[in-house]
């Protein structure tokens, strides 16, 4: 066990396994950089001590992706590049504030595993709107459901030519694990988006955290693919996916979750519509 | 060498926000005549509390389990009751 | 000025509960203060709200440290920490609990988790007990707190059905609370 | 004097402020969510969002674009507003002096907060001291009803063709923000009447300039000359319309300073923010107990009211200000304000740091520290922690 | 004693740096260009071209990003550096909190430049005095050879175990980063023996650590306690490191503070940076017109040296303060620093605020005001604008 | 003539013309908004006044699509939306320090025009890198030339879904006024990626900009290009050069400029194949 | 209203940088006998100092060109000659 | 001490000018200062240098408003602007001409125009003056300014060939100079 019990994260948070998960794979020589989020409660305080057993560098909420290179540098210089540097961060500290940041250290192919852990809001401060929540979704600041559409973020980052971007979700754990290692095996930028539900922001009962997570795949809302040197593809369950009578309406994923109940069907069929126009994307991309 | 005490930082430790145990309200409980030790449950547990014991039961520590219901929901057989926590 | 702690857990409604009893207060003419304490706060974490009333201005932004009165959500809570901290030798505890034991001097109970049953206030498995603790609270705070403001505040707070429900709620958390000799 | 009674309510901290902003009706708004703010940028989408007040809330990904987008916006004309706290107030550090440099009329709200590392989301004063340079108009409120009363002040001085030039209204996190208390509040017509029309405007297709560009060395002297000049005569307008405030409301408003129980008391005691309501319990028990003890209240820390405390400080026997803020390396910073701007002056000053990251002050650390000073036992500079 | 005499250069204020950090051998940079600074990193980019400095730049997209890389950098042991100047300054203000609140020994110069808006690429002291809050030490050269030595010493006092500290090296933007002087620098090996090797690292696989996590009230205070406390002992250290650095260069270091022509003056003027220069001047020439004046200068601004203040300015007639930079409704910083510190004292002191950016300060505006103090003349506050 | 002239442009630097283009189609209902580039210097000072004929608003490095943000949002208030709102920044303002502010404005899809004027440095402070600075070039910052490659940042901008993306040229100055023209009929979030020769910073002789920035879209190393609604499609000169033989070597284009002249054959080469499989890669979009 | 002088902005001005013109060089000569009015000068000259006569044919204002020599790299019939200023 | 102003355009190496001076002096064993006066300065556009050159540690920051001497780069940057401003009385001018023009009460003159063109240190069409000024100018300040050091500074300055020219022109510069009676 690499992340203890006993943390901070709300009943049904997938954050702690998530971690866990990712440290079982990179191991005791890793180092993570986590920017003000959920994750940074969870981590503790200087009284009660700390899940994590690997070093952790608590960051403002726009550096994380400078702090990693600065480690990252500092590892080379000591020569210890075995170990791997991780940014872990939310999707606001992700796709807003510390975006800059971020396509900087993409574009300087930074020696580092970028992890965004995407629960489509700013939890931490209570559920507002990010730059990542979904269309149609309540946040505190969207009462009557987000306007835009979720930033494509991976397709963004992969657009920056770094050597891999994937995205991943804890329903599919061995999909997640492979990802990491096989970033681990690569040298340069890389980026895993991992789809995190969040029972009290995403309003949904606790035990249904990898339920949801599941969902999201199934109805093609969230697809699991990776994009290495450019190559696009699909992975675990989603492969199949292409074939729209294969996915499951998103209605079936809204359907549990709280912060689409304010959704008219209207607005329901403009997500669908979106998500299939994003699955024949895929198909072009898959054909590449 | 540096005077760590001067310096903000933690040290790991279990239960760093206490025994979460105690936040409970439901407590899942593995009838174990109908768990097939498919270790689903152990592989899901959000909070890393179910451990395994030599045997390849699950068991569940107490002390941290937090009592979300994850592994019940995951559980094929239905081997995990959320059953209030007496008061 | 009376000076009241409320223990109870992440998702029982504490903070709301003393937000309920200064408003009515305040509706009422007199003055109220509400002061959460914010910590990592989660669903079923230990959580305390600390509420001062009173007829004069309140100068005071400090915490309560020696309530006149605690009202304890939840009896597990006894095995987590000491509820009773600071008390005062004089003061009163109120306890939602079916079972009447006496923690101090002068111990109230009230069974707020089978009010909130009975009326059907249960979101997700938890009964709701914080509006029927407000309840019994305004019996033991006449004072500063009337039950007819409170009712009001209550329906204001919560738009609907669900302010009639806890309406209720208060009005039987008033009667049922009882003195455990 | 017509004294205009408003609704009462019960409300936090952030609430109340949310509800003088609404009342001013700012058009543009740009706020990013920040731990002990947030609940007021809710409640503003809330109003918003319900139709309660007609404006744009720009969600920026930033508190830099936050302060830059409502810069922005001041320029077009509209009235606007946003609110932060510690690490975002840090975030938008260059805007802040941009805007003040800029003598952009514009009110932000800060929930004070301590500043990282290491995390805290208590709090103390250092964010809101970290821009007492930066060409802003600095208030602190002592509760509730203050942070209401400042919000709706702060438009109106800003705006102040006098003035010209960014207010920032402080307010202690968490002990203001989410505390609930009593909140009179005055009735929108009289808030209108209270806050003229805005007047500033930069963009004009007419007459088309260039905001901020390039000031050769003369110049930018004579700016800043003239930023200074209007800062000295902030006081006055400050003045000026906390007693047309006090006039409406019937709430004593005082001016830059307040000085409580002081006429005849040889030490005074100076604080700011909500634990002065502390400090005036501390106050009246030493008094109770014979001893001679006052309090002066710093409201308004830009400008600093100078003359109000070489006033209030002449003649004492001893002062202590209690500092939720600490200059690393000289003082803490409301005390190294009051000895700065009495400078001359005999009378002794004691600093107690205290309250930092959240520390609750109990009140035998006020009390304690007072009666300690009229003992003579006080150090020069005692830190609680 | 031995003195150690180096090579003797003409360098420009930003190479002359840049070669004494090339002497301390730092293993990570993060810059990022901003006049006046840019021709400093452009510098360092040739070093490390030229494999004559055997490090990492990083050529981050930002200050903020600077200041955190080289943080990152430093936690895992080697030494690091970066430099700004104003807006970089302010745009990395919350990592500059972050570093000092954290204990990270490493090194920054500033090139000291005014701040926006209006644009001004031009000098004064604003930049480098909005960050005297934040747990760094603080040093201001007053010439070239002074931006060398300073470096140098920057980094030994940073890494001092007493200390544990980041330290900010000021240098006027353009007057000294531009200005090509003499310097006299060290040879390496004698630069490798006055810095010793670091020792600090916070990441260790076998010792994990969360550094930086929450910190609940109690905990924070301690911290900041055991802060305050460092900063105070960094006195002694600093003036033990320019005691050892004059052992060796031979060249005199003063300490905290330098006293100039001060034994018998009525009348004192203090000032800091490059400045410093043209009061020397001023104060001979007034010397040799039988004016006893004298010039204090302040070379260590944080820790900000209280009793060498104090006991510069005890029993004088008349001080004055120049100041490059102003804290709007209250005062000149330097001055109000002087005035705080000094407090208790009631030798009136002045202050003369000039040179903000960029203007130049003439010598009749020195010697003016010098002459005016001994003549009572001047007022409290005079705006060279 | 929107643009006046006696600024403080170096000899031969398009910016003061690129603007007068830019405005003769926008017009008088303009406002600019300009970060810290060449461009602040050029556009005066509080002494001497300013060559622009319409509002500008000087903005910090990072702040100008926020502060655009702003703008729109009071027009719009002022029921003034017939005025078009431009931010006018450099590649460093766009592509590094203020990216995180693009990103968010395109996010939220404002009501903006954004023309990112792309010299390939920081100009200002003297020819330092930036991300967009191509490959194989000499900075004051990359004394070997740069090892990492331009980053693709209209590319990057569209992958953010908003209305429109083009790229430009000075040489081809109708091309550039008819996408300003067609940008400023659409509402929503616009954006003009605009490559901007400069003699200093490119090492070439004055006389040659507009030389120097038609062998870029000759050679194949600017595309000139629109994406409407996600709708990719070549425009003027570029449209045939999807033809490999169309297009001049690359090495056409670097000859001029001294900022290439110590790049080894390798290293042309290297760019070389980096040209010409982005062109592969748009000969598939030209597909869709 | 608002009084301008306190608040730092420019005002629009020709030669906001001073007659740019005395940073010439060279200068661009146009020899109209080779002109054919064909504009393209006008259209590129970077400083915009290229004005058309009403008979159509360019006239520089040398007040304010900088002598660049865009004008002579782009003109079809090589009509502009840059030829030093006399010193 | 010594006070000089340098007076050119950007691209003519007014700044160099001056480094090289006090690179020199300083070399000698002197002291020496030089401060460019930047704006955004621009090829073409007028730029200042100052140099101060001493035997005594030089204290002053602040510009040169009194030059002893002021150097001309451009005898064209009299239409645009008074190169001589502040010239004290006794002062002297060194202007990069060919024609012999009295400007001031003690004028010299050199054809670093010339001179450059000579030796073939010609940039895009650009004359290089600033070393034949700078060669001519240690003629004038023969006191801190040694003509030997003077060379090796500016072959350490511009690496092989280019020094080698650059080393002419000064030295055909210092020989160059002429007093304008
Ligand atoms: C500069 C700055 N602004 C705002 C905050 C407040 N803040 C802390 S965490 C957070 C939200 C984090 O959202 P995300 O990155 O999605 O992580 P999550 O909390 O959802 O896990 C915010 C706004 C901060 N710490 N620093
Ligand atoms: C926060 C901040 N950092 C650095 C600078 C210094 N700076 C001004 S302009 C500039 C470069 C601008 O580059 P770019 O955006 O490409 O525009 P260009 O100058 O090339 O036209 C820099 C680094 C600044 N003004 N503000
Ligand atoms: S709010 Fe959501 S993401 Fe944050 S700790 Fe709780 S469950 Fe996890
Ligand atoms: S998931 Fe169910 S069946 Fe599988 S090991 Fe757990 S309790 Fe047993
Ligand atoms: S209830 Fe939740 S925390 Fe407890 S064992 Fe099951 S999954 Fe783990
Ligand atoms: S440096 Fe380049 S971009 Fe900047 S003004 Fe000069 S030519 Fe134009
Ligand atoms: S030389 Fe340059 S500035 Fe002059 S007219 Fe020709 S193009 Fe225009
Ligand atoms: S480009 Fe040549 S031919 Fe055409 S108008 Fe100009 S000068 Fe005449
Ligand atoms: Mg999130
Ligand atoms: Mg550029």
């Amino acid at each position: 066990m690499m992340f203890l019990r006993g943390n901070a994260a709300c009943p049904g948070c997938p954050i702690p396994k998530e971690l866990d998960a990712l440290l079982e794979v990179t191991g005791k020589k890793t180092v993570l950089v986590v920017p003000a989020s959920c994750t940074s409660v969870i981590l503790g305080d200087t009284q009660g001590g700390q899940p994590s057993t690997v070093p952790v560098i608590h960051s403002a909420f726009a550096a994380a992706p400078a702090i990693a290179s600065g480690v990252a540098a500092s590892l080379r210089m000591r020569g210890e590049e075995d170990a791997t540097v991780v940014v872990w961060a939310g999707d606001g500290g992700t796709g807003d504030i510390g975006f800059a940041s971020l396509s900087g250290a993409a574009e300087r192919n930074e020696n580092i595993l970028y992890v965004c852990y995407d629960n489509e809001a700013y939890m931490n401060t209570g559920i507002q709107r990010s730059g990542l929540t979904p269309y149609g979704a309540w946040t505190t600041t969207t009462p009557s459901g987000k306007k835009e559409f979720k930033k494509p973020l991976p397709l963004i980052v992969a657009e920056h030519r770094v050597p891999y971007v994937a995205t991943a979700s804890i329903a599919y754990l061995n999909d997640y694990q492979s990802k990491v290692r096989k970033a681990k095996s690569i040298k340069g930028f890389r980026y895993i988006h991992l789809l995190s539900p969040c029972p009290p922001g995403w309003r949904f009962d606790a035990g249904l955290t990898v339920e949801i997570a599941k969902l999201a795949v199934e109805t093609g809302v969230w697809p699991l693919y990776e994009i290495e040197n450019g190559e696009f593809r699909l992975t675990s369950i989603s492969k199949v996916l292409v074939d729209k009578s294969k996915r499951k309406p998103v209605e079936a994923y809204l359907r549990y979750q709280g912060r689409f109940s304010k959704m008219t069907p209207e607005e329901v069929k403009a997500l669908q519509d979106y998500v299939d126009k994003m699955w024949e994307e895929i198909r072009e991309m898959t054909k590449k | 060498m540096i005077d760590l005490s001067e310096i903000p930082v933690a040290k790991p430790a279990k239960g760093s926000a206490g025994k979460t145990g105690t936040w409970r309200v439901l407590r899942p409980v593995i009838r174990y005549d109908k768990c097939t030790r498919c270790r689903l449950c152990i592989m899901y547990c959000v909070e890393n509390t179910i451990d395994q014991e030599p045997n390849l039961y699950p068991k569940i520590d107490y002390d941290y389990c937090k009592g979300c219901g994850v592994c019940a929901q995951v559980c094929p057989t239905k081997a995990i009751a959320m059953v209030p926590e007496v008061k | 000025m009376i000076e009241l702690s409320i223990k109870g857990r992440g998702g029982q409604g504490v903070v709301t509960a003393g937000e309920l009893l200064v408003a009515s207060s305040i509706s009422e003419g007199f003055y109220g203060q509400s002061i959460p304490f914010y910590g990592g706060e989660r669903r079923g974490a230990p959580v305390t709200s600390e509420v001062r009333l009173s007829k004069e201005p309140i100068f005071l932004h400090r915490r309560v440290y020696n309530p006149d009165v605690v009202a304890v959500f939840d009896a597990s809570l006894f095995s987590v920490m000491n509820p009773l901290e600071g008390l005062k030798e004089n003061g009163k505890v109120l306890m939602n609990s079916s079972n009447p034991r006496k923690v101090w001097r002068e111990t109230y109970v009230v069974d707020a988790t089978k009010i909130a049953q009975d009326i059907g206030l249960v979101i997700a498995g938890w009964a709701v007990v914080n509006t029927a603790m407000v309840g019994a609270l305004a019996n033991l705070l006449k004072e500063y707190v009337d039950l007819d403001a409170l009712e009001e505040v209550v329906k204001e707070e919560f738009p609907g059905k669900l302010g009639e429900m806890n309406a209720e709620a208060v009005s039987l958390g008033y009667r049922g609370v009882k003195k455990v000799d | 004097m017509l004294v205009q009674k408003g609704k009462v309510l019960a409300l936090v901290g952030n609430h109340a402020v949310a509800y003088a902003v609404k009342q001013a009706k700012p058009q543009v708004l740009a706020v990013f969510p920040i731990t002990p703010q947030t609940t007021m940028l809710e409640k503003l989408s809330e109003y918003i969002d319900k139709g309660e007040l007609r404006a744009e809330l720009i969600k920026v990904e930033s508190e830099h674009s936050a302060m830059a987008a409502i810069f922005g916006a001041a320029l077009a004309g509209p009235r606007v507003f946003t609110a932060t706290a510690s690490q975002g107030l840090l975030y938008m550090t260059e805007m802040i002096y941009w805007v003040g440099g800029q003598r952009v009329p514009l009110v932000a709200a800060v929930a004070t907060r301590a500043i990282a590392s290491p995390w805290s989301i208590w709090d103390d004063h250092q964010d809101f001291v970290s821009k007492r340079d930066a060409i802003w108009v600095q208030m602190m409120a002592e509760n509730v009803q203050d942070a209401y009363d400042i919000t709706l002040m702060a438009f109106r001085i800003s705006e102040d063709p006098r003035v010209m030039m960014p207010v920032m209204m402080g307010f202690d996190g968490f002990i203001l923000t989410h505390t609930m208390e009593r909140v009179e509040v005055l009735p929108d017509s009289v808030v209108d009447e209270f806050i003229p029309p805005r007047e500033f405007k930069l963009i004009d297709f007419d007459n088309p300039l260039g905001i901020g560009a390039v000031a050769t060395p003369d110049n930018y002297a004579k700016y800043r000359k003239k930023a200074m000049e209007a800062m000295e005569r902030a006081k006055s307008v400050i003045k000026e319309v906390m007693a047309n405030f006090e006039e409406i409301t019937g709430r004593k408003q005082y001016g830059l300073t307040e000085c409580y129980m002081c006429e005849d008391a040889d030490y005074l005691l100076v604080g700011m923010g909500a634990w002065v309501g502390d400090m005036r319990v501390a106050v009246s028990r030493l008094r109770e107990r014979g001893k001679k003890v006052g309090l002066l209240k710093i409201r308004v820390f830009r400008p600093f009211p100078r003359e109000e405390v070489r006033e209030a400080l002449k003649g004492r026997k001893g002062v202590v200000v209690f500092d939720r803020a600490y200059s690393f390396g000289s003082g803490g910073v409301l005390s190294l304000e009051v000895k700065a701007n009495a400078y001359g002056l005999t009378t002794p000053i004691h600093t107690v740091v205290a309250g930092l990251g959240g520390k609750d002050v109990r009140p035998r650390d006020i009390e304690g520290a007072l009666e300690d000073l009229t003992e003579g036992k006080l150090e020069e500079e005692r830190w609680l922690a």
